[in-house]
């Protein structure tokens, strides 16, 4: 494995809200990962997760509060101007809109051909275009020259695809991107990222709320709850033993043909739901819906420890110390 | 959140379709006649016109200097289109020259207004912080305080000599700024906010080039929109502020006609084509501007545009 | 600990004062700025009509040399401009709003506007409410009726509001004090002096009724636009929407609506004071209504430097106490900003 | 054969109109008869037209959406009778009588609803002038919302709450329980849990479930773009595409044998729970949903479908009932029926 190619440490970002009465809420609260060259990650949690900031800060829009991202040894908050042209032809992004994603006043042809300029100068445009686009699996003549209301979200979100793959990147940084896409084309877009991956070498983090893509597709898993990694390791471990009781939460709820599932997990958090109690300040933050929470959960905050190799999980009911 | 709805379909290019729809909405039709008319009154008209407004009625043979009872109060007539007023000047003459000085002062105040908007609205909705709160508090005060009256309060200090036809035009620009500048923020704010000023970002565009090739052209038609706006209520001060005789000293404007009209006694006199003429044009005037206005906002609302429904 | 609406209020109190010191260093500013010395002016004038001078035009005073010296020590003029500031400032608080020059017998200012404002107000305030109401109304019932209602009364509406004032009191005038000769073709009201007395205040109605309705059928103009506008806003919303989905009645719904279009309204109402008050001084002007706009016409006429200082500042006050007013009133009636924003969170 | 639908349309066409005078044709030809009771699921991807096809049934038709053609029908028992129904045709019904309808026996949980509330407006207050329109006792519903409310997971003090008091899934939640407060015989539940986080959902669902159950709503119509939301619960399903009922059936029907090449193509383009990319990989549908301004001619699924035929580019497909209530709208199934 060596070196990773991107690691999260202590990651911390605050936003300030309400004009009024300033309150302060971590959208991000002492994050650290590593992800390794050539893995395809998938970042899952729910709304209010910090799951976008996270994007938004690895991909240097969103300045973080305090905590570090280092690519391939470079703090990519202290860039110079110079590193950081390079940081941004070695780290691409995909967004969750694809109908803002292009600026409606040009044809989705500026986009692609700007990076191209910016990027690969000298090299001849249409080939690169017409090439990056057929990687994308769209064909080109279907999508040049159209204006982005002409084409549909998929075909849309494939073309940002392709701008970010135009200065070849390593890591792409997909938030979102298959949410607000047809339900009937959304695999695809997922299986593109998996050949990406598989193909290329390129390390993909896909971004998403959706639990049953991210099991269908990647080899690791992070899920986030309220700002906080509460489980992180190899998919396919977490899907078949899935440690932290949000994250077996998340799989059970997934919903099935079967009628008569049982959902014991589920159940236990909805009557854990109707004891009313509020989010921990000081504990673990799921304590208040968590089945199995102790007063040691609602205490003192649990710390992201490997129980097997490659998964970790920051639960007391796992805590072997 | 993921937005409820998400924009359907094909259509032509923006620009294709734009002008297309322009010329079938009734409003900017109309609008848009009225007011080629009443340019065409000033520029075309005023080629009718006696050449000098100042001098006195020029039909008498010889042209004489002196302004006489037979030649005062002169109902409309071929020779006077307007009649003439109580010193024997054409009304005419003065309606179409002061119509094209308006314009004129309205178009350059309309221009500075417009210019100081879009720049301080810029800065404002892109770079936010310190100078977005410092444009945001003063366009505020301003808002509050009536133009109006510290339009009047400027050039009731400046010495009449001082008051020319451009110092107007500055002036209402200069004070024009607050309201436009506002929408120009909230504009470049809504599209600041747009993925697309992301992708910009990571393809490695400046501040510059996002502002200038990303979001100014999608606020290009909201700006022309408040040109619109500032040029017409520009029409509005200079008038007002004229016919109190506090307009331009060194040309003859609607506002100047306006006040020439109060001083000779239009009204009691019973001179009805006198006060008609020039109130109808200045009313006819803004009431083109705002249906072209209005008509350009129809077309140009994207949301009108390419409805958004959840279907 | 201080309540969201208690923070809402010292934020609008102080934000206010603010205004007010910026608008009355303007106004202490622009004169000092502006070419030709309008204060020397104004003081040479005083000193002129001391010595007796200027003979013809001006009627000489004797106690200008001694009036002169007063404003110099009263205004500190001889003092740095930033004394100056303070002491015009207090003095204006104090109400010492100096001499007027457009006046033969130099009255002080303050005494002028104590006799001007009152018919100026006597136009406002009715015109303000009238109009206000009957534009509501009007504007309300276009948007809730819809149709060939809506399009014919919102592009009168849009042309009425476009008339200039100034204008529209001149065609008033011709109509029904030339034409018809029922109603003064000038609003001064002969050459009575103002009193309280009830002949004068009868002339004073008599002249009054022109630049009333001419200030208010514009008003009814705007603001039946404006109403309009907020109340199809409201029946575009989606709670609109739901609440019909649910089968409450039309005339519910219209409640709805027109509940929630009226509170900008109700902001809208102190707010326009100002616009009001600058539009309504042009027709004063034009028609020579006796109150603050022809008061205005004359000091700006004579470049009386005082007089104009003062009543700007004056106007300024007004409009920011209004527009005041109208914030914290905006405070009272929209529950989100009264009950306070809280970001809920589960 | 009345007693056992509950709301019908006939040949509707429901279209948007744009200010350029284009339509969208978000509804186009639709027959269906929505059988009476039980959990039922409206299925369509995102701009198929089921929100449009969703309120058209309760006949909330307001510009821009406007009806082309059609009828739109509701069944209800003949009151004082127990055996007697009687066919409403909405659009004639007078505007009272409507009302009077609405929110009573018909109700809507709305898509927005995250803002479907007056803002200017105590929920209680919002509550007392539904109650009191529709003749109820005032502190009966009162009470009866409050219960309702607590089984959401809704605080005890909402009633005196404004919605910016609400977080947007409260909000959600509030809107679900006000729709069901006069228990409605039929209640279309439009995208009812689609800004909830897991556990949210559930209890939405759960509780509308459980008013199914107890019969308090007879039947639920609900509208998702999430099949596998709806799978557990529903009876019987309804799958919309490009503006079109392509099929129609039991649950167990369409999901052991869907028999539009869509359904089909659909329901194998979502990865079922605990598979895996490297043992099989799942595929979407190829191509774009239809563009509902200029929609292809013939069958709306043609451009994207592997079976397609010559008619199928030409003639758009009629409705084949292969079994009663068993619907689809497929050239394939033709020969079938004949």
């Amino acid at each position: 494995m060596g070196e990773p190619i991107l690691s999260i440490n202590n990651l911390t970002k605050t936003y300030a809200l309400g004009l009024a009465r300033r309150r302060y809420v971590k959208a991000l609260d002492n994050i650290s990962f590593k992800i390794n060259k050539g893995e395809f990650v998938s970042l899952v949690g729910e709304s209010g997760s910090g799951k976008t900031t996270l994007a938004r800060i690895i991909l240097r829009l969103t300045p973080p509060s305090s905590g570090e991202v280092i690519y391939k040894g470079k703090n990519v908050w202290s860039l110079s101007d110079e590193e950081l042209r390079w940081y941004r032809k070695e780290v691409q992004g995909v967004f969750q809109d694809p109908y803002t994603s292009f600026n409606p006043f040009y044809k989705v042809d500026r986009a692609l051909s700007v990076a191209v300029k910016k990027f690969l100068p000298g090299e001849d445009e249409h080939v690169v275009i017409r090439k990056v686009l057929e990687s994308v699996r769209l064909n080109p003549d279907e999508v040049l020259g159209r204006y982005p209301h002409q084409l549909s979200g998929g075909q849309l979100q494939r073309i940002a695809i392709a701008r970010a793959l135009i200065p070849r990147p390593e890591l792409l940084i997909a938030d979102e991107y298959i949410s607000m896409v047809d339900m009937s084309t959304r695999v695809d877009i997922v299986n593109l990222s998996r050949d990406l991956v598989d193909q290329y070498k390129m390390t993909i983090i896909m971004i998403t709320h959706e639990m049953n893509m991210a099991l269908y597709a990647t080899d690791k898993m992070i899920v986030l709850f309220k700002g906080r990694i509460v489980e992180y390791g190899d998919t396919k471990k977490i899907l078949k033993d899935p440690l932290h009781p949000y994250t077996q939460l998340m799989i059970e709820a997934l919903p099935r043909i079967d009628k008569n599932i049982e959902r014991k997990i589920l159940q236990k958090t909805l009557d854990a739901q109707k004891k009313g109690l509020t989010e921990s300040v000081r504990g673990c933050r799921f304590a208040y819906r968590c089945p199995f929470a102790t007063e040691r959960c609602f205490n003192e905050d649990p710390v992201l420890e490997e129980i097997d190799k490659d998964h970790y999980v920051a639960c007391w009911l796992h805590n072997r110390r | 959140m993921k937005p409820l709805t998400k924009l359907i379909g094909v259509s032509k290019s923006i620009r294709q379709t734009l002008l297309g729809d322009l010329f079938t909405n009734k409003r900017f039709v109309i609008g848009f006649t009225i007011f080629l008319f009443i340019i065409l009154l000033g520029y075309v008209g005023s080629l009718f016109a006696y050449p000098d407004p100042w001098k006195i009625s020029y039909y008498t043979p010889g042209g004489t200097d002196r302004c006489t009872d037979d030649l005062r109060y002169l109902p409309p007539s071929p020779e006077h289109l307007l009649g003439t007023d109580n010193n024997c000047r054409d009304i005419y003459t003065w309606l179409v020259v002061g119509l094209k000085n308006t314009i004129w002062i309205a178009a350059l105040a309309g221009v500075i207004g417009t210019l100081i908007a879009t720049v301080l609205g810029m800065i404002a909705g892109y770079k936010g912080g310190l100078l977005d709160d410092v444009i945001n508090f003063s366009a505020n005060f301003m808002i509050v305080i009536p133009m109006f009256i510290v339009l009047l309060m400027i050039v009731g200090y400046v010495p009449e000599r001082l008051r020319t036809s451009m110092l107007v035009a500055v002036v209402i620009g200069l004070l024009s700024w607050p309201g436009p500048t506002r929408v120009v923020r909230s504009m470049v704010m809504q599209n600041k906010a747009a993925d697309y000023v992301d992708m910009a970002k990571l393809t490695n565009f400046t501040s510059t080039e996002i502002l200038f090739k990303e979001i100014l052209p999608n606020i290009a038609s909201y700006i022309f929109l408040i040109y619109i706006n500032s040029f017409s209520s520009a029409i509005f001060t200079e008038v007002g502020i004229g016919a109190i005789g506090f307009g331009p000293f060194d040309a003859v404007t609607l506002g100047r006609a306006f006040n020439a009209m109060l001083a000779g006694g239009a009204i009691t006199l019973g001179l009805w084509w006198w006060f008609m003429s020039l109130g109808l044009v200045v009313v006819f005037l803004s009431y083109s501007l705002l249906l072209i206005n209005l008509g350009l906002q129809h077309v140009f609302n994207p949301r009108l545009r390419f409805t958004v429904y959840a279907v | 600990m201080v309540s969201s609406f208690q923070r809402y209020i010292i934020n609008k109190t102080a934000t206010y004062i603010v205004l007010w010191f910026l608008a009355a260093f303007l106004n202490f500013l622009l004169p000092r700025i502006m070419p030709g010395d309008p204060i020397g002016r104004y003081l040479e004038t005083l000193y002129n009509m001391g010595q007796g001078t200027t003979g013809g035009i001006v009627q000489v005073v004797p106690e200008a040399e001694k009036l002169r010296q007063q404003v110099i020590e009263q205004f500190g003029l001889d003092k740095p401009p930033y004394t100056q500031f303070f002491l015009w400032l207090i003095n204006f608080l104090r109400g010492d709003w100096g001499y007027s020059l457009a006046f033969p017998n130099l009255p002080p200012v303050i005494d002028l506007v104590k006799q001007y404002l009152p018919p100026t107000l006597m136009l406002l305030i009715p015109s303000l409410v009238i109009s206000w109401v009957v534009g509501n109304y009007l504007g309300a019932y276009m948007a809730l009726k819809g149709g060939k209602v809506d399009k014919i009364g919102l592009s009168s509406m849009q042309f009425i509001s476009l008339i200039p004032a100034y204008w529209l009191i001149i065609v008033l005038v011709f109509i029904f004090g030339v034409y018809y000769k029922i109603l003064p073709v000038s609003g001064k009201p002969g050459y009575m002096i103002p009193s309280l007395s009830f002949d004068y205040i009868k002339a004073l109605l008599y002249h009054w009724i022109l630049p009333m309705t001419t200030i208010t059928l514009i008003g009814i103009g705007g603001w039946s636009i404006g109403m309009r506008a907020y109340v199809i806003y409201q029946l575009n919303a989606n709670y609109m929407k739901y609440s019909k989905a649910l089968g409450l009645p039309q005339r519910v719904l219209g409640r709805y609506a027109f509940r929630n279009a009226i509170i900008p309204q109700f902001i809208a109402f102190a707010m326009s004071f100002g616009g009001l008050f600058a539009g309504n001084l042009l027709v004063e002007m034009v028609y020579g209504y006796p109150g603050m706009g022809s008061l205005l016409s004359m000091i700006l006429g004579r470049l009386d430097i005082f007089g104009m200082q003062a009543i700007f500042t004056f106007t300024a006050t007004m409009i920011l106490v209004a527009n005041y007013v109208a914030d914290i009133m905006y405070g009272f009636l929209d529950p989100r900003i009264r009950r306070g924003i809280t970001e809920v969170v589960e | 054969m009345a007693r056992d639908i509950v709301s019908k349309a006939q040949d509707l066409r429901l279209y948007y109109i744009l200010p350029n005078n284009i339509y969208v044709k978000a509804v186009d030809g639709v027959n269906i008869e929505i059988p009476r009771g039980g959990f039922l699921g409206l299925v369509g991807e995102s701009g198929s037209g089921k929100t449009t096809l969703a309120e058209g049934l309760l006949y909330l038709i307001d510009p821009p959406m406007i009806k082309i053609s059609g009828k739109i029908f509701y069944i209800r028992k003949r009151e004082g009778s127990s055996t007697e129904y009687e066919t409403i045709d909405l659009e004639t019904l007078p505007q009272h009588r409507l009302d009077q309808l609405r929110g009573v026996e018909l109700s809507l949980i709305p898509q927005y609803a995250m803002d479907a509330l007056n803002p200017t407006m105590k929920i209680g207050s919002f509550i007392k002038d539904v109650a009191r329109y529709h003749g109820r006792d005032v502190d009966e519903i009162l009470n009866r919302a409050l219960e309702r409310f607590k089984l959401l997971g809704l605080p005890s003090d909402i009633l005196n709450r404004y919605p910016h008091e609400l977080s947007g899934g409260m909000r959600q939640r509030t809107v679900v329980g006000i729709s069901t407060l006069l228990n409605p015989k039929f209640l279309v539940a439009d995208e009812p849990v689609s800004n909830l986080d897991v556990v949210q959902q559930h209890i939405v669902i759960d509780f509308l479930t459980e008013l199914v159950e107890k019969k308090i709503v007879e039947t639920l119509l609900m509208v998702t773009h999430d099949l596998h939301l709806i799978l557990e619960k529903s009876r019987y399903l309804l799958l919309m595409y490009g503006g079109h009922i392509v099929e129609t059936g039991s649950k167990e029907e369409v999901w052991s044998e869907p028999l539009h090449p869509y359904t089909k193509m659909f329901l194998e383009s979502i990865p079922p729970v605990g598979s895996r990319i490297e043992e099989k990989r799942i595929r979407g549908i190829p191509g774009n949903p239809p563009d509902l301004r200029y929609p292809p001619p013939g069958c709306r699924f043609h451009p994207r479908c592997p079976f397609a035929m010559d008619i199928c580019r030409r003639k758009e497909p009629p409705e084949i009932e292969v079994r009663p209530g068993r619907k689809v709208k497929c050239w394939l199934f033709v020969d079938r029926k004949v």
